[in-house]
Formats: structure tokens, C-alpha cells, sequence
């Protein structure tokens, strides 16, 4: 890490669903190279900070730089420009509202997993990874169809059984996704979005229902990854010995508000920190 | 496992073999006044479209309600370019002779079918496509009966012969004289064969998973849209085949016949063989037209039996047994015939793959 | 001018407000079961054909509750037999069953009546002729804005103010979370039919008093039609559903008046296209934001 | 339970096998009993069913053949027509009677021609039905002649505007009402068309407009259903001008809802009831006794014995088939199809013989007025065309 690139960049994100504020002003960047935690009580809008930077949802305001480059920018408009009043309303007024769909951001090389398992359910794991191969395909319908594309064709299956058996799941590569236990399924989402090619991965709640020895084989194995793909992660998670063992900083989300950012330690001695979330018993 | 792979490719081509065998000589035996060979000429036709339906709704899982708005046009399109010159004063008797002042042949009529179907379903695709679920339904239901308004539009009628019947073009019949079930099988089957090539290509993988899941396909950087319009425009491609045929076996085409009942039909028929599975909507085409036109026949007529008349037997008859056997379908064999699998795909073991419909 | 389109708007009020009583029935079933009802049109004209047969041989004080009852019965009985079993199936299946069941009711009424057009019977005080300006119509297109607008109002009084009124917009609310909170979602269900099959029944009166021939299907295309009204009004909407019931029936037969009939069906496919493009919440629905 | 329908599949698939007896000779029935159509369908099936009755048999190379009516509904449809043609086609018919309404005529022909049967329509008026068949023929007038005798008889009626109003997507009617256009403007009439669409309910606006545009008569060929709408409407209008139609409201819908009302309807038809001629009193005396033995027949008949024009057409369609069979001596349709241009035949509804398109020579219509005081037709005169 000669020299500090951020990746990815939040700048005054406010995230408004009716009258209720999910994100409330969040600036944040990930450096490249970095394993970046997003963390906070539930609700507190983590999950909704993943969905304005990959595109499901379009930010009520404030911008999503990725590389430097917009891939979501927007400013309040009609009646919202009153709750903005001053700075904030004006900032992006000269920009042009700019918002990438999930499909486009992930070509950029942002790729996802989901707090809930969002598997392809008819498919088998193999298949669930080798569908996400399709992204960096150089054939058309028609050379894919006719299968003029024979030699791609390989190489996108080379490369998604290479990563089921990254991902310690070479076995089960021909069993339906959906029937995999919890942990595989975790593991195949994270395989599957690899299999996009990506240099930001997104992990949400990766750990969410794994047991302690599950979680500690995962952290290393998203150091191993993230060393292995040349990747920058940016996860959320409950679970705070993995955090604060394989994070190099945390921000702290509460009411979609961030009140803190900083290295494990600085986190862990933040008394706003532990007063709004860590004091709070965890499960 | 490639000598496996081989061995099943040598074993499905000859099974292809077989059927086209079975087809032409139960023609040949039967000769063509038999009800059998209309089963099996409207039962390919059928085939093809229930085929290019499930592929938007089984393997798309885009609930459209549009086929025959794209059959019409298909239609309409095979049977304007192809009605001879010389027929075309009778034909377009109150339009004197019509527009058209040309014919083309019967297969760049078929692929002009396919082509005028899908540049409609492209023109269609764009705003309809962004639609969800039902409303996908309803309006792509709404936009087969504005086509339908259209073409019986008086103003266009030198075109479209308005509301009238067009006829004389070439049929199944006189196109290959005794070999009109080869000649459906044969394009049926090459149209078929095209459709499995796509669904089997990274761009069928591709569809699948949009219709698993939308929002994680998208996250898989696949484009929803762009993919979304492509398996439209390719259904109602062969949709349009699919309608060129089925105005060269019924000999005679009008707008009216071409209603929303047409596509509930055809949705039927692809729920009972099974949404995402080709042979099963395939299956499922023949056992549908042999059961409404030809087994369940009999019930439309009083029956005697000795002194005996047999109750309930009247016209209208058959299509209520017919329905309440497809109720029994819908509602107690959910995953149709085949469910979402193949006929070549029986035996091979793949996961416990059950319990699945969408 | 006016006299010429006078008319034209009678025809439209009066099949609008026809359309309307339709509507109520999708509108409701969608909010709650999220399902397009393909089976209403035909549970309508099922209505008119219980009418023709009924009134051969009853008073119509007896025939027209009496219609009423069986058309209830009729769409109770669709619900419990094609719909529940599916409660928890894809949604697609349930909207399958649906035009599964139209396909069964239409070809089960060309059976039973032979396909043939059956004359509806002459309701006392609706069949009238009366003048209004120049133009001469049937006290039935007075009659049916003033009905319609009577019993949508007692319906969303109904559900404003009674409680299983407030049950059926808890079921519409969250399907889930009612049902956690002990509402007893068949009975909600069940009740919604019987509210949507009864607003039928009475439209389907209004309606073939105007169109005297009952075929089996009929019904389709007014089907289809209140079904536009009802995304147009904003699906879930009672007050949205009757609005967009009488622009279109006013629209349409304002198409008619400029003398493009060809078009009369189609346009109000083409408003649904373009209200679901640009506000499809319709006018009086509300947003909701898939969660991911 | 799988099992159990593949069983039930199983035994379907055997039930058509059913067996051919000896010395029977099939006629097709072509012919609506559901349907837009399926009243007059029924009537025209009514008319071949009694001529059965009084000849059911034929000696054909001195054998005697038992003659079997296969019956077969085409729904009044163009798409069901052709499977309903296939499947009269396939159990073997010698020749074809029908269809009411000419679209299912024409979309059954091909059927007809490709399996060589002859086919023999019976009141179907569209020019098309022959004249894009060679395997069809008819024993009735076309619709250019009828249009023309319908604008001749309103030119009679003093009438210098005429309002012509058509269903969309029907045959007949649009058909019918261009020959009505072309003659009465050559006769130096006016017109103003309009079309509905199927399932229109209201006929107020239209009439308004016929009214407004200064309409001496209205020409509305269309089907009973909408005809019975329009008349009600004209009647609550109190519209003076008569109203106009071709042979399909020559029905006992139009009877019932001009009844009592201050309408005056006329339409064009083949056949009379009250025909002074012998065979056509011989026949309308034994219809009507057929039909009040047999309370079935009745209630197809529309619940009364009024001889419908399309009884007696049907009647006469079938003895033209006889005829052709006994003129071929065989039971082939090959020969029947070669036989029938040759037919020869005086029936009930006239001479009966073809021309070059297999169209009978038919130069007369009868014209009829629906009498709202006694609920029947009033046979008002015949009409030809002078040309």
C-alpha cells in the first residue's frame, strides 16, 4: 500500500422513504485495499447505504463517487428542498443527477451479497456462479447461441468451478443452492459475486447465523480473498469479534446517522459508541 | 462424461428421428382426412407457440399475456405477402384488390411473419417491459387487443382486408401435397431447436436467473431490461411463426378468432406441461388439441346407448369436462407434466429439485 | 354541438357507473389478495344469465335478491375451491387458477344455455324510456350514476367504520402482519367476495337493462374494462375505482362520438398502458418501495 | 392419481373408434347450434332433419343406403369452424350441407376442397363462399343481389338518405352493407356509415346520428342480438324512418321486440311461408305438424312452428345432395362434386341450378315487414333485379 486511493466514496447521502429518514447525511470513504466495516443496531440503515451505492436505490441526495468516478448523485427536489435548507440543498444543484442501475455499477466492479440469501433458487450452485460469469461475456446472442463462443463457454465454467472450489465448494457444485446449508449458501453468494470480476465487494452480514468457530474460519477466509482478488471489502455485520478482528476502520451508523469512525480500538473506546450500540446487549 | 453427453446427443437425435418417421407415416397410413393428422398439424402448431410463451413465462418468469396479439401479426403478415395475384381481386373485394401488389414465397413469408412480430414486440417491449408481475399482464393483454383493433380498422383495410376473411394463400395442405405433417414438424422442430439453443446459452442462463431473481441478477450485473426485451422480442419472433402457421393449417384467417381466450388457451398449455420446461409445453400442445378436437368430441353429440340416452351430453359439453380437467391441473398438479424439467433430463440426477414452481 | 355529444355522455355515465360496480370487485380483491380476479367478468354475467332464468318464472321482488344471493354464493364458492388452496402458492398460480376458472364458467354457460343469446327480462322502473334535452335514453342511465355513486359510498363507509371493515385494510395494509395480529384472513377474504360478487350482481342488472342479451362472454370485455378503472383509480381505492369507472365509460363513448369506434376498446388499454407508465399508483394510490 | 388420468387419457383415446355400418351413406351437417349464429343454425339443421325424415334413404347401384345426418357445431366461428369441418371430414361424409353465416362457410371450404368433399351452402350470401371454393356450392341468393334489392326496395319507400350501420369484425354484415352502399348510390341515394363494435350496448347514439344526418332509412345487417337493441332503441327514439336488414332478421328475436312497439322493420329473406306454390305448401303444412309432434324440434325451432326461410332452404339442400348422389350413383364425393354441377332440382325455395362459380340462379327476394301488432311477418312482395 504505497499510496492511499479511496475506492469509494459517500458524501452527504440522505436516503428519505415518505417521511421517514433511513440515511441522514452519511459521508464515508473505503480505501482501496482496506477491509471497511458499516455497523449500527438493526435499522439503523446500513443496509439501505448498500442499496444507494449499488444502485437499487437512487439517494434522495448527496453523491456515490466510485473511483473518483459519480455513479449516484442527486439533490433534493419540490417540497424536500425545505427540509435541506442552506449548504446542503444547493450542493448538487449544478451536478446532474447521475444514478447508475445495479446492473452498470456492477460492470464498474462493485459486487454484492445480500443480507437475506438471494441465491437463484432452480439453479445449482455451480450454475448460480457460472450465471454471474455472463457479465464479462464478448459473445451475442447469436455466437452464444450457435455456440460460436465455445472457447468463452469453457472459460466461464473453468472459472466458476475455480471459484466453488475457492470458496470450499467444489462438492456440492451440482446441488440445488437452495438446498446447501446456511454457511455454503453464505459462501456460494460470495463466490457468485466474484465470479463478476469485481475490486469492491459488498458483503452484507456475511456471518449472520454461523456459529463462533464458522465466523472465525470466515474472517480469514475474506482476508484470504481480499489478499487472493486484489479486492477492497466494505461489509456490515453484527458480529463484532469478526469486525474488529479483520476491519482497518469501522463507522458506526445509529438512526441513519453516523456517530463515529475509526480503527477497532478507537471504536471500541468510543463512549457515543458504546452508549448507543455496544451498551445495548447484542441477540 | 463426454462419451455420456455423446451418447444422450446420439439418443435425442434419434428419438427426433423417430417422431418425424412417426409423423409422415401415420400421414401416409391415415391419409389426410384423418382427424389424427389434424391433431398432429395443429398440435406442432400449438407446440411452437406454447413453447415461445414459456419462454417468457417459464424462463423469464415474465408473466405476458401478449401471444396472440404477436400471432396475429404473424398471421396477418404470412398471409398478405403470400395470396396470389391473381386471387388478391376476390380476396379484397372491397378494396379493390387491396394495397399488396406483390407475393413472396412461403418461407420469407414464415421469417417475414417472425420479423414483423418481433419488431412490434420491440416497439411494445419498451414501455411495457418496466412493468411488474400482473400489470406486465394486463397491459401486454391490453396491447394484443389494440392490435387487434388495428388490423380490423377499416382505413387500413386495403391492407389487412379490414374484417373480413383472408384466404387462398398457400396452406399446410397444398405447400408439400401429402407431407403436411413432415412440413409442420420441420419447421416446428428447427424454430424449437433455435429456442433450446438460446435457452441453453449463457444468454438462457442469464434469463433463468432474472427469473429466479430479479434483484440479484441485477446485482449480477445483468441488464434487466436489455435482457428482459430480448426474450420478448424472440418469443413473439417465433410467436409470428408460430401464427403463420396456424393460418396455413386453418386455411383461413380473421382478426376476430385472434382474442384473448387464444392466449389464455395457450397459457394453459404451458401451465400443464410444466412452466420452464420445452418438452413439457411440447407434450402438453399435443394432448390439448387431441383432447379438445378430437377424444372429447364425442361428448358434443347425444349418444344412444341401446334405448339408453346418455345424460349431459350436448354441444358445449366437452369443453366443460375439458376445463374442469384443466382446473384439476391448475389446482392439484401444480408443476404440470414435466414441472420445470426436460424429457431428456429424466434420470439424470440433479439435486433434490422439487417442490418448485414460479 | 351539445346536443350531439348529449347522448354520447348518457351512454358514458351510464356505462361507467356499470363499469364502476365491476370495479369494486377487482379493486378490493387486489388490494387485499394482490390477485387480478380474471374471473369477475364472468361471475357478472353468471349474474345475468341467474336473472333470465329466474325471472321466468318469479316476481322480480323475489328474482332480484334472490340473484343476489346466488351470485354470492357463486363468488364464495370460486374463492374457497380455485383460490384458497393457493394461499400460499406464487402469485402467478393464483392468477393461473383465475383464468382457469373464466375459462370454466364460460364454457360451462355456453353449455348450459346453449351458446345462444338469451333476452334479458324488463325490470320494472328501469326500462323506461324518458327524455333528457334532445336526447332520449332509459330511466336506467339516471339511475345508475345515482346507485352506483349510494352504494360506493356505503361501501367505504362501511369500511371506515365497522370493524371488519378495519380488517380489510389491515389485510390490504400487510397480508402478514394481520394475520399475526389475529385477523382471520379467510373471513376477511371471504367477505370481500361476497362484497365484490354482490356489487356485480347489481351491475350486472344495470347493465344488461341497457344491453338486454346475455352471452357467455359477455362479460369479458366490461371485465377487463373495470379492471382498467381500477389500476386507473388507484388499485385498493373504492372512490378511485368508481372515478376511473366513469372516465372511461365517458371517454369511450366520447370516441365513439368522433366517430371512431374501431378505437373504443383499444384506447382504454392505451390509458392503461400509459397510467402504469407514468403514475402507476393510478390516481388515488398509494407508493410502496420493494424492500431488499 | 396420476396413474388413474393416463388411464382415463388411455380410455379417451379408443372411445372414437367407433364402427361404420353397412349401406349408410354420410351427409355432413355444417352448421352452427351455438353461437352468434346458433338459432338459425338450428332452424337450417331443423329443415335438413325433417327432408331426412321424409327421404331417408337412396338407391345407389341398386343397392339401398340408409342416409346418416352427421351433425357437427361450428360454433358460429371461424377458427372452431375448421376443426368442426376436419372432423365432419374425417368420418367420411359423401358431400356437406351448410353453414349459416358465411364466414364459417368460407373458413370451412378449404377443409372441404383439400379432402374433395362437396359442400353445399345453404343460406351463407357471401360471393367469397364460392367463389374462393371450387368444392362449394349454394342454393341461395349472394349478398351483391340482396344489398341490391334491399336499396331498391328503399328507393321504393321514398328513401334519399340512407344510415348504414355494421358490426366490425362481421362477414356478413360488413359485406352486405358495401353491396347496400354501391347500389343505393347508383341509384342516386345518400349515405352515412357507421360501424359498432362487438358487445355495444347502446344503439342510442348511432340512431341519434342516423337521425341527425337526416336519414330517410336505416340499413343495419347484422346479427339478431344487436338487431333486437337497435329496434328497442328506435322505438324509444320514436324514430319514423323504417329500418332495413338482410335475411338474418328473418328471426323470432325480431318478431319479439317489435312486438307492440311503433317500429317498422322490413327484411329481405328466401323463402315465404305463405307461398302459393304447391311444394312450398305441401312442405310448410308437414313441417309444421313435424315440429308439433316433436316438442324438442320446437324449442329449437325458437318455441313456435313459424317456418323459418332457412328451414326451407335446408330442406331443399338436402334434396339437392340427394340428387346429386342419385345423379353420381356413388357414394364418393369425387363423383358427387362432378355430379352437382348438373343438378336439376325444383324444391320448396324454386328451380334450383348452378351457374359457373356453383352459385344457384336465383333472381327473386322476398321481402318481409315484421308486423308489431300480430308478432309475425307480413310478407310484404317479391323483388328482383332488373340488369
Amino acid at each position: 500500500m504505497s499510496e492511499v486511493k479511496n475506492v469509494l466514496r459517500l458524501e452527504n447521502i440522505t436516503m428519505q422513504f415518505g417521511g421517514v429518514v433511513a440515511i441522514n447525511n452519511l459521508s464515508l470513504q473505503v480505501n482501496e485495499g482496506e477491509i471497511v466495516a458499516l455497523i449500527g443496531p438493526n435499522g439503523a440503515g446500513k443496509t439501505t447505504a448498500f442499496n444507494c451505492v449499488t444502485g437499487v436505490y437512487e439517494p434522495t441526495n448527496g453523491a456515490v463517487y466510485f473511483h473518483g468516478k459519480p455513479i449516484a448523485v442527486n439533490h433534493p427536489q419540490g417540497k424536500m428542498v425545505r427540509q435541506y435548507a442552506g449548504e446542503l440543498a444547493n450542493k448538487y444543484r449544478e451536478t446532474r443527477p447521475v444514478v447508475y442501475s445495479p446492473d452498470r455499477i456492477t460492470a464498474m466492479g462493485i459486487a454484492r451479497t445480500f443480507q437475506n440469501i438471494r441465491l437463484f433458487k432452480s439453479q445449482t450452485a455451480f450454475e448460480n456462479v457460472l450465471i454471474a460469469t455472463h457479465l464479462r461475456r464478448s459473445s451475442n446472442l447469436f455466437t452464444a447461441a450457435f455456440r460460436l463462443n465455445l472457447r468463452e463457454e469453457r472459460r466461464m465454467r473453468e472459472k466458476a468451478m475455480s471459484l466453488l472450489e475457492t470458496v470450499g465448494l467444489a462438492e456440492e457444485a451440482d446441488e440445488l443452492a437452495t438446498s446447501l446449508p446456511y454457511g455454503k449458501q453464505r459462501r456460494l453468494e460470495i463466490a457468485r459475486a466474484l465470479a463478476t470480476d469485481p475490486t469492491l465487494l459488498l458483503l452484507d452480514e456475511p456471518a449472520a447465523g454461523m456459529n463462533p468457530q464458522e465466523t472465525d474460519e470466515l474472517g480469514e477466509f475474506i482476508v484470504d480473498i481480499k489478499n487472493r482478488f486484489n479486492l477492497t471489502v466494505f461489509m456490515i455485520e453484527h458480529h463484532m469479534n469478526l469486525v474488529m478482528d479483520i476491519s482497518d476502520r469501522i463507522y458506526v451508523l445509529d438512526f441513519g446517522r453516523q456517530i463515529a469512525e475509526g480503527t477497532p480500538q478507537e471504536i471500541q473506546q468510543n463512549p457515543v459508541v458504546i452508549a448507543a450500540y455496544l451498551g445495548v446487549e447484542e441477540e | 462424461m463426454k462419451e455420456r453427453k455423446n451418447a444422450r446427443l446420439i439418443l435425442s437425435l434419434l428419438g427426433v428421428a423417430a417422431i418425424y418417421f412417426l409423423g409422415w407415416f401415420i400421414e401416409q397410413r391415415s391419409g389426410s382426412k384423418s382427424m389424427v393428422v389434424t391433431v398432429l398439424q395443429k398440435g406442432a402448431v400449438y407446440a411452437l407457440i406454447a413453447v415461445s410463451m414459456n419462454l417468457l413465462n417459464g424462463f423469464v418468469g415474465l408473466f405476458s399475456l401478449g401471444q396472440a396479439g404477436f400471432m396475429l401479426v404473424g398471421a396477418y403478415t404470412y398471409a398478405i405477402l403470400t395470396i396470389p395475384m391473381a386471387k388478391r381481386a376476390a380476396v379484397y373485394q372491397y378494396y379493390d384488390g387491396g394495397w399488396v401488389q406483390f407475393t413472396v414465397g412461403v418461407i420469407p413469408a414464415m421469417i417475414a411473419a417472425g420479423l414483423i412480430a418481433a419488431v412490434f414486440a420491440a416497439l411494445i417491449g419498451i414501455p411495457v417491459l418496466r412493468l411488474k408481475g400482473d400489470y406486465l399482464a394486463i397491459a401486454t393483454l391490453g396491447f394484443a387487443e389494440i392490435i387487434r383493433a388495428i388490423v380490423q380498422w377499416d382505413t387500413i383495410g386495403p391492407l389487412t382486408n379490414g374484417s373480413n376473411l383472408l384466404k387462398t394463400y398457400p396452406t399446410l395442405k397444398n405447400i408439400m401435397p401429402g407431407n403436411s405433417v413432415l412440413f409442420v414438424f420441420l419447421v416446428v422442430g428447427v424454430c424449437i431447436g433455435l429456442i433450446l439453443l438460446i435457452i441453453n446459452s449463457t444468454y438462457g442462463r442469464a434469463m433463468k436467473a432474472i427469473r429466479d431473481d430479479e434483484i440479484a441478477a441485477e446485482a449480477m450485473g445483468i441488464n434487466l431490461f436489455h435482457h428482459k426485451q430480448m426474450a420478448f422480442v424472440i418469443s413473439s419472433f417465433f410467436a409470428g411463426v408460430g401464427g403463420a402457421l396456424l393460418a396455413m393449417y386453418q386455411g383461413s384467417l380473421q382478426a376476430n378468432s385472434f382474442k384473448s381466450s387464444m392466449t389464455y388457451e395457450i397459457l394453459l398449455i404451458v401451465v400443464i406441461g410444466g412452466l420452464g420446461s420445452v418438452s413439457g409445453s411440447v407434450i402438453a400442445s399435443f394432448l390439448f388439441i387431441a383432447a379438445s378436437e378430437w377424444w372429447l368430441r364425442f361428448l358434443d353429440s347425444e349418444m344412444l346407448v341401446g334405448d339408453f340416452k346418455v345424460p349431459l351430453l350436448a354441444p358445449g359439453f366437452r369443453m366443460v369436462v375439458f376445463s374442469v380437467v384443466i382446473m384439476v391441473v391448475v389446482l392439484f398438479f401444480r408443476r404440470g407434466i414435466m414441472g420445470d424439467r426436460e424429457l431428456w433430463e429424466i434420470g439424470r440426477r440433479r439435486g433434490a429439485k422439487g417442490g418448485r414452481i414460479q | 354541438m351539445f346536443n350531439q355529444l348529449l347522448p354520447y355522455l348518457l351512454a358514458g355515465i351510464s356505462v361507467g357507473g356499470q363499469y364502476a360496480l365491476i370495479a369494486v370487485g377487482y379493486t378490493m380483491v387486489y388490494g387485499i389478495l394482490r390477485l387480478i380476479n380474471f374471473a369477475h367478468g364472468d361471475i357478472f354475467t353468471a349474474a345475468g344469465f341467474f336473472m333470465v332464468y329466474l325471472s321466468a318464472s318469479l316476481p322480480p321482488a323475489v328474482s332480484i335478491p334472490l340473484v343476489i344471493v346466488l351470485t354470492v354464493v357463486l363468488g364464495f364458492t370460486v374463492e374457497r375451491v380455485a383460490y384458497k388452496p393457493l394461499r400460499s402458492a406464487p402469485r402467478m398460480s393464483i392468477m393461473i387458477s383465475a383464468i382457469g376458472v373464466s375459462y370454466l364458467l364460460q364454457n360451462l354457460m355456453w353449455y348450459l344455455t346453449g351458446g345462444l343469446a338469451k333476452q334479458y327480462p324488463v325490470l320494472p322502473g328501469l326500462s323506461e324510456t324518458i327524455r333528457i334535452g334532445e336526447a332520449t335514453t332509459k330511466v336506467v342511465t339516471i339511475v345508475t350514476p345515482v346507485l352506483t355513486v349510494a352504494l360506493v359510498v356505503g361501501l367505504v363507509m362501511l369500511i371506515n367504520h365497522t370493524k371488519i371493515g378495519m380488517a380489510m385494510r389491515a389485510v390490504s395494509v400487510d397480508f402478514e402482519t394481520a394475520q399475526l395480529m389475529g385477523i382471520k384472513i379467510n373471513n376477511v377474504i371471504s367477505v370481500t367476495f361476497i362484497i365484490g360478487s354482490a356489487m356485480a350482481a347489481v351491475g350486472s342488472m344495470l347493465f344488461f337493462t341497457n344491453y338486454t342479451a346475455v352471452t357467455p362472454t359477455v362479460g369479458a370485455m366490461p371485465g377487463l374494462k373495470a379492471f382498467v378503472a381500477a389500476v386507473f383509480g388507484g388499485i385498493g381505492s373504492i372512490p378511485g375505482a368508481m372515478i376511473g369507472a366513469l372516465i372511461i365509460g365517458i371517454s369511450e363513448n366520447l370516441i365513439k362520438a368522433a366517430g371512431l369506434t374501431a378505437f373504443s376498446d383499444a384506447f382504454t388499454f392505451a390509458l392503461l398502458i400509459l397510467v402504469l407508465l407514468f403514475r402507476p399508483t393510478g390516481l388515488f394510490g398509494e407508493k410502496t418501495t420493494e424492500k431488499v | 392419481m396420476k396413474k388413474l388420468i393416463a388411464l382415463v387419457l388411455a380410455v379417451m383415446m379408443l372411445v372414437p373408434a367407433f364402427a361404420l355400418a353397412d349401406n349408410v351413406i354420410r351427409i355432413g351437417v355444417f352448421e352452427p347450434s351455438t353461437g352468434d349464429n346458433g338459432a338459425g343454425g338450428k332452424q337450417e339443421i331443423l329443415g335438413i332433419e325433417y327432408a331426412n325424415s321424409l327421404a331417408p334413404t337412396i338407391t345407389l347401384g341398386g343397392e339401398e343406403y340408409q342416409v346418416e345426418l352427421v351433425i357437427e357445431d361450428n360454433q358460429s366461428l371461424t377458427d372452431k369452424a375448421v376443426s368442426a369441418a376436419q372432423s365432419l371430414v374425417s368420418k367420411d361424409v359423401s358431400v356437406v350441407l351448410g353453414s349459416y353465416g358465411s364466414g364459417a362457410s368460407m373458413a370451412g371450404g378449404d377443409v372441404f376442397a383439400e379432402a374433395g368433399v362437396p359442400a353445399i351452402g345453404i343460406s351463407c350470401t357471401n360471393p367469397n363462399v364460392t367463389l374462393l371454393c371450387d368444392y362449394y356450392w349454394r342454393i341461395c341468393f349472394l349478398d351483391p343481389f340482396q344489398g341490391t334489392v334491399m336499396a331498391n326496395y328503399a328507393k321504393e319507400l321514398g328513401a334519399t338518405k340512407a344510415y348504414v350501420l355494421t358490426m366490425l369484425g362481421e362477414d356478413y354484415g360488413v359485406g352486405l352493407g358495401k353491396y347496400f352502399v354501391d347500389a343505393f348510390t347508383k341509384l342516386g341515394g345518400e349515405v352515412v356509415e357507421e360501424n359498432f363494435t362487438e358487445g355495444t350496448s347502446d344503439f342510442a347514439a348511432y340512431l341519434n346520428n342516423a337521425t341527425a344526418a337526416g336519414a330517410d332509412v336505416v340499413f343495419a345487417p347484422c346479427a339478431t342480438t344487436y338487431a333486437a337493441l337497435i329496434i328497442d332503441q328506435a322505438a324509444a327514439q320514436g324514430v319514423t324512418y323504417p329500418l332495413l336488414a338482410g335475411d338474418t332478421w328473418e328471426s323470432s328475436v325480431i318478431l319479439e321486440a317489435a312486438k307492440g312497439k311503433n317500429v317498422k322493420v322490413y327484411c329481405s329473406t328466401f323463402f315465404d311461408e305463405n307461398d302459393d306454390g304447391a311444394a312450398a305448401a305441401e312442405f310448410v303444412s308437414g313441417f309444421k305438424a313435424w315440429l308439433n309432434e316433436n316438442a324438442d324440434k320446437k324449442t329449437n325451432n325458437g318455441g313456435n312452428d313459424i317456418v323459418a326461410a332457412v328451414s326451407a332452404l335446408g330442406f331443399d339442400g338436402y334434396n339437392v345432395a340427394l340428387a346429386a348422389l342419385a345423379a353420381a350413383d356413388s357414394a364418393d364425393p369425387a363423383a358427387v362434386a362432378e355430379a352437382l354441377p348438373g343438378v336439376d332440382y325444383t324444391g320448396v325455395t324454386g328451380n334450383i341450378t348452378f351457374d359457373e362459380n356453383g352459385d344457384a340462379r336465383k333472381d327473386m327476394a322476398y321481402i318481409k315487414y315484421a308486423n308489431p301488432e300480430t308478432g309475425a311477418f307480413d310478407f310484404v312482395k317479391t323483388q328482383s333485379v332488373d340488369d
